[in-house]
């Protein structure tokens, strides 16, 4: 906002260069499509309101024009379909207004969901790595172990999520890990799958070079087979750290869903407050942005180490 | 006969198997290579020369015969390091510089630091591209790859060089001047050089022994020992015993294709 | 008690060492080969039964927490019906078609972003945003726009497979090399000839990677959203109330054919990447 | 102090008031207990936490707690603090419907999850079949929230006296536009709410004696909730982590409970047992429990408490 | 002039960015190839002439100077598809085989398929790859991997064909076959060919002008102009015509050496 102010005040000249710039950088076409978004949004809103608000009207015997309609769809206790600035002042007065350390503080939530994604999404890229390197590197495990973790992935982890959480705390487990756990569960799975094609994608030549040298299997996977799998590591880990937190909010149910994003999800939802549904929702959803574009930074300064080029 | 073979090849034969049938890419090779040889393949395109280089190497299994390398198998041999390998394709690592794609082996091999940055530069200089050592391959030409891929396995310094075609992407000017330092490196350190190239004056200028072989399935038509000394100024290649054997060469390579 | 861990334990180390074995073997009859492929895998899954089966009987744990797996093998065969109900109501509609369509979408996303460096600057980050819409969050949701029966779990797999793939195709497209891309130039091929006929391709083991991940997380999610209102068919409906009921040997019924099916699935998309992508060093074998 | 681990049935609100109230006032801390509470929530099965070693005692339905009972999990009720059912099905008027016999070709919203067997119970008292057709009703597995009824996907829903049914009213639906299914006046009521435990664990003197002093304070603490509700829903707003609930919501959440609470010293009343068990037994062709269950409720514990 | 000339550059120059610090490829080039020139580049490893072709191409921009081809901008030529490129590596697609290689430009250039049928294999049939039309690039000697991509660069019959040392990795006899071809094909149709070679024989026996490059920064020193006639039998290259011309190529190459 205040870089097209002070280019207002630089003429003509200097703010059409700017605005190029802006036109290159990510600012302006977000907002052009924020903003084309927010235009369909606000339509829905509308739209999908309408019914209901006609209801009340007509529960009430109330005369109406279509500008109390339209100003009523978005101002809604329990909408079908919240207007975005309702969503924005619920987000507004649940991390602004209220002391982080309140129960009723989004960002308290949005902190509890975060550390447990970061754990599982953490031990999850570990072991996903370490998986694929088994499975590259021993013909028994390539053969016995990939296809039941694909089955494993097909089991419903809501499903068991309950009883994973008793059987740890039967153990002793509990508090962050469980919930860690659901996470790491979903999030191994992409990292397996995408270096298992990345240990396996540099060129023949390139393997055989190393095998002139007698290289060990380490020699060959750090010096070859690590770097070559890097493009697909990232990408792996931006779906990871991405369905980390689906798993973290996932795993907030069966541990009793007290605290946390999903918590506060089911909280809403089973109490019809869809604008709090849809802050906790943004809330999500911001997080798993920032998470993704941190991974791409990442992705960023390592490729740009590594020569910058494909 | 003093000394064991370097490389013996007897009744070598190597078939692909494709999607549209097998292709016989060595038929029946019988070849021995003396300690201190440089033996020089030359051969029309896709007769089997890189397909031989790498069944000594242990990177292609013969489909019938038998290969040693110093006495033992190809993967024994491999194992101990016997040789460096110089590819047709320069096959840098795209996210090593240049320096590191040369300490690679080196590294494999567990030189010191110190030395791994003693050798990098001297045989980066030894190929001319000192000045190079922080890009990336990308960043170089055809021709510096190249040298840049020769460079690599000149570094660790094996008793048995492997190079396909090395110079084939060089202009005169810089083939000449690393034909001379290779003859002068196996002059003076007694190595053994099996060297695949397209060139008849490269193949006779550096050779002790030329291996002309013929296409599909590939077979050794002759071997023409050199007569020429193991001193070589660059202009033996004007005298006439240079020129006779060249012609020889040329002869046998015609002959080869002929009977396709 | 100990007997059956013990038994168990000594199954698996002589299962183990069978397959050490047997992947040793390496045998060139390409018949033969097929079959060791085969038996692998199976001893390996007969073992983790057979030590399942073990442990669950040696610590007497209760059913309700965990059945052993003959006794979610008698239900599968007594529950036939209502498997294939549930399968057909879960899996080949749900699943199958919010996959296609997720995958779909993301992939034309992808194009989309690709196309237009505006859009990739603009819609990226949104389709980043959008990627951990929370299942239990959007589930409810869906329900409420397209009502109970299957259209709203097609809708949350088509929420949940959009991401992996937009990521892929994204990576992918810009895996080929300079080079093959300079050679398009000198043809001054349209765009769309570069796609179809380079960057694609060339994005295939990427986009294969999405095809594979999202084989599992549509089913999950189908099943998932299942738990938020649905009719009283379906794998997920099955599941959340038969743990209310604690017939938890059906509850493993159900996932033992979400994993049949889930397996399945994924088999099918890798035999296809094979066959799509024979060219990439991965499957040359490298 | 000892240890006890109490799992909830349902998340933190004014129906489990007792218990945060009990906690919260001191009562656990005078019988000389440390007390943890566990909200459930939509996946938490509470017999399935007792019998993972999760929790102590659990609050759990008995038709469920009988179910499970016949499915391997010897469960006993050790305490009932609450007496009547706060269940019942929820139509718009617009809909026509008069009378349980409207239901026919009808879409009912039902809680599943265990939840389903009193409204199956009473629907095969009914004749009614549950799978569809025109002659019976569609069932739907509902969801957390009233909204099938708002967005008019249901004709019906389940909703407890105590919440749903206010979250319908507080949607803008008069009370005159709705008609109510009480399951109490359906004479199909099943026992709510009940503490249960597992039978072998009871057979321990020790644990026996936990037992007696803690349904002995939470008693205390329904009790006191019942005379103190708003004082009570603030203790529950207290302990609500989700900071989700809402005052209001909650105050008259507890005023709605207190009146399922009264008449309850605590103890089982064994007539309201056998109507349960009765009514789970005349499902037809698929009961809920295919016989009388033996020794699933004692008094052993109310009788030493009270 | 009565024809505007091909390629023509002017001032032209060129300086790459890398990690540490810029490369001047090109410096202040002028050059003029006129229609149906056969022009060879040549120069020692690294000094410009792929980057040349590249601007030529419109794959790289310089930053000084002015190129134009057929009187257009090299952007307005290439989409124009005036010139065929075969770059210095085969750059074959994997998932191809040979024959859909070649086919590749026809394809985008939208032939009838009749007409793709018959070019491939008249082009494979040029460079000796008949009978490979159904293998993959891997399955092929590096040799064959060139010739197919000089086979897909014929096939769409461009008026201007950039080469970046299109037979450097053949042999002698299928080189001395395809320069033959080349001349013939040049002969025929009439078109301007610029050509970067290592090998002064080859230059020398193909051009009507041989350029000589300096290295670093890229400069031409010389430019010789072609005294044999069109026609050219292969022993032409044994005439005292064609050794003078090749010693002045030589020592051009080694005057722009010299001077580093
Ligand atoms: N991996 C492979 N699969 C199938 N066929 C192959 C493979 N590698 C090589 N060939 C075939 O084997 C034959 C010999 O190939 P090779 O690479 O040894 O030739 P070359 O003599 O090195 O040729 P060039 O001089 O062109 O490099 C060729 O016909 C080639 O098509
Ligand atoms: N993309 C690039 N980035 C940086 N430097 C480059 C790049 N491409 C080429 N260079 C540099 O430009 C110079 C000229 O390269 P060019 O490829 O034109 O050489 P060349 O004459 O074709 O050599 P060769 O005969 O070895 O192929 C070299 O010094 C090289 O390092
Ligand atoms: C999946 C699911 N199952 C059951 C209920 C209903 N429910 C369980 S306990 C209880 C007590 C009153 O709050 C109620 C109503 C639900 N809402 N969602
Ligand atoms: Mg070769
Ligand atoms: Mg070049």
């Amino acid at each position: 906002m205040s870089v097209t102010a002070s280019a207002a005040n630089t003429g003509a000249a200097p703010a059409a260069s700017l605005l190029r710039r802006l036109g290159q950088g990510k600012a302006l076409p977000v907002s052009l499509v924020v903003a084309a978004i927010l235009l369909i949004w606000y339509g829905f809103t509308v739209y999908l309101n309408t019914p209901w608000q006609i209801g009340v009207y007509e529960r009430a015997g109330a005369e109406w024009t279509a500008a109390d309609l339209v100003r009523d769809t978005m101002a809604q206790d329990r909408p079908v379909l919240p207007a975005p600035h309702q969503v924005v002042a619920e987000i507004w007065k649940t991390t602004v207004e209220t002391r982080p350390t309140s129960n009723r503080s989004l960002l308290k939530h949005a902190w509890i969901t975060l550390s447990s994604t970061l754990l599982g999404f953490a031990i999850g890229t570990l072991l996903g790595v370490l998986l694929a390197v088994g499975i590259v590197h021993n013909r028994a495990m390539d053969r016995s172990v990939m296809p039941w973790v694909i089955a494993s992935q097909t089991i419903p982890i809501l499903a068991i999520a309950p009883m994973i959480i008793v059987v740890l705390n039967a153990v002793g487990l509990s508090g962050l890990l469980p919930k860690a756990l659901i996470s790491t569960y979903l999030s191994f799975f992409p990292v397996v799958v995408g270096m298992v094609k990345g240990f396996r994608s540099p060129e023949a030549i390139q393997l055989d070079l190393m095998r002139t040298y007698n290289a060990s299997r380490p020699q060959v996977f750090f010096k070859l087979r690590w770097p070559a799998a890097l493009p697909y590591l990232f990408t792996s880990m931006k779906v990871a750290v991405a369905i980390s937190l689906v798993g973290a909010i996932v795993g907030e149910l069966p541990t009793g869903a007290v605290a946390g994003l999903g918590a506060r999800l089911l909280a809403g939802s089973y109490y019809g407050q869809t604008i709090q549904i849809w802050a906790a929702l943004f809330m999500a959803a911001a997080l798993a942005a920032i998470l993704v574009a941190l991974v791409g930074l990442g992705q960023r300064l390592v490729t740009a180490r590594m020569g910058g080029r494909s | 006969m003093a000394q064991a073979p370097v490389v013996e090849a007897r009744g070598l034969s190597l078939t692909f198997e494709t999607n549209d049938g097998p292709v016989q890419a060595l038929s029946n090779v019988d070849l021995t290579v003396g300690k201190g040889e440089f033996v020089s393949f030359i051969g029309p395109s896709g007769c089997g020369k890189t397909t031989f280089l790498r069944v000594v190497a242990d990177l292609e299994q013969p489909t019938a015969g038998h290969v040693s390398v110093n006495g033992l198998s190809p993967e024994a041999a491999r194992r101990a390091r016997a040789y460096g390998y110089v590819f047709q394709a320069a096959g840098l690592f795209p996210w090593r510089t240049i320096e590191k794609n040369v300490a690679l082996p080196l590294e494999i091999m567990g030189f010191s630091a110190a030395e791994q940055k003693e050798r990098v530069a001297r045989t980066l200089a030894l190929v001319n591209l000192t000045g190079f050592e922080r890009k990336y391959p990308w960043q170089l030409s055809g021709g510096m790859q190249q040298r840049a891929s020769i460079a690599r396995a000149l570094a660790f310094d094996a008793d048995l060089l492997l190079m396909d075609e090395p110079f084939g992407a060089l202009d005169e000017i810089v083939r000449d001047h690393l034909n001379e330092q290779l003859l002068k490196l196996w002059a003076r350190t007694d190595k053994t050089i099996c060297f695949v190239t397209h060139s008849i004056p490269e193949a006779v200028y550096l050779s002790t022994k030329i291996v002309v072989m013929s296409p599909r399935p590939g077979r050794v038509t002759d071997i023409i020992e050199s007569t020429l000394p193991k001193e070589r100024p660059l202009d033996i290649r004007e005298t006439p015993e240079f020129l006779e054997i060249a012609h020889r060469v040329r002869e046998g390579l015609r002959a080869g294709m002929g009977d396709e | 008690m100990n007997f059956a861990i013990a038994g168990a334990l000594f199954f698996w180390a002589g299962a183990w060492a069978l397959n050490e074995w047997l992947v040793r073997l390496d045998p060139r009859a390409p018949g033969l080969r097929r079959i060791i492929d085969l038996a692998v895998p199976a001893i390996f899954g007969i073992t983790l039964l057979v030590v399942w089966e073990g442990l669950v009987r040696g610590f007497n744990v209760p059913t309700v927490l965990l059945p052993p797996p003959s006794m979610i093998w008698e239900r599968i065969v007594g529950s036939l019906p209502t498997l294939w109900a549930d399968f057909r109501q879960t899996f080949l509609k749900a699943v199958l078609i919010g996959y296609a369509l997720g995958c779909g979408a993301g992939f034309l996303t992808a194009i989309a972003v690709d196309r237009s460096p505006f859009l990739q600057r603009g819609l990226l980050p949104l389709g980043n945003f959008v990627s951990a819409l929370p299942i239990i969050g959007i589930a409810p949701i869906m329900v409420m726009w397209f009502g109970f029966d299957w259209p709203s779990k097609a809708a949350v797999v088509v929420v949940m497979t959009f991401f992996p793939m937009l990521v892929n195709t994204v990576a992918g497209l810009s895996a080929s090399s300079a080079i093959d891309r300079d050679l398009m130039r000198t043809y001054a091929a349209s765009y769309w000839q570069t796609l179809f006929k380079l960057r694609l391709p060339a994005a295939g083991p990427f986009i294969f990677n999405a095809l594979k991940i999202n084989s599992t997380l549509a089913l999950i999610g189908a099943i998932v959203a299942e738990f938020f209102g649905t009719p009283i068919v379906g794998m997920g409906f099955r599941i959340s109330t038969e743990v209310g009921r604690m017939n938890i040997d059906m509850v493993w019924a159900e996932i033992a054919v979400a994993a049949l099916a889930g397996s399945l699935f994924y088999g099918i998309v890798a035999l296809v990447e094979r066959a799509v992508t024979f060219w990439h060093p991965s499957i040359r074998g490298g | 102090a000892d240890d006890l681990t109490l799992q909830l049935k349902w998340v933190t609100q004014a129906q489990f008031a007792g218990y945060y109230v009990a906690k919260d006032q001191g009562f656990y801390e005078e019988e000389d207990l440390n007390v943890t509470i566990k909200p459930g929530g939509p996946d938490i099965a509470p017999p399935q936490v007792l019998a993972g070693g999760g929790a102590d005692v659990i609050v759990e339905w008995m038709p469920a707690a009988l179910a499970a009972r016949e499915r391997g999990v010897p469960l006993v009720n050790i305490a009932q603090p609450f007496k009547k059912s706060g269940m019942m099905l929820t139509c718009l008027k617009e809909t026509g419907i008069e009378g349980p016999e409207d239901f026919r070709g009808r879409t009912l919203g039902v809680w599943f999850f265990g939840n389903e067997y009193p409204f199956l119970s009473w629907m095969s008292q009914l004749g009614i079949p549950t799978d569809g057709g025109p002659d019976g009703v569609e069932v739907l597995k509902q969801g957390f929230n009233v909204d099938p009824l708002l967005q008019k996907q249901a004709d019906c829903i389940s909703t407890m006296t105590y919440n749903e049914y206010w979250q319908v009213i507080d949607a803008g639906i008069a009370a005159e536009d709705l008609i109510t299914f009480k399951y109490e006046d359906q004479g199909v009521a099943t026992l709510e709410d009940g503490l249960y435990v597992l039978e072998d664990d009871l057979k321990d003197p020790a644990f026996a004696d936990k037992m007696v002093r803690f349904v002995r304070a939470s008693m205390k603490g329904w009790k006191w909730a019942e005379e103190n509700p708003d004082e009570a829903a603030l203790i529950v707003l207290d302990n609500d982590a989700t900071g989700a609930q809402t005052e209001k919501h909650q105050k008259r959440m507890m005023g709605e409970i207190a009146k399922l609470t009264a008449g309850s010293n605590g103890a089982l009343d064994v007539e309201d047992y056998e109507r349960t068990v009765d009514s789970l037994l005349a499902g037809g062709s698929d009961p809920v429990i295919t016989k009388r269950p033996e020794g699933a409720w004692t008094h052993e514990i109310t009788d030493k408490a009270l």
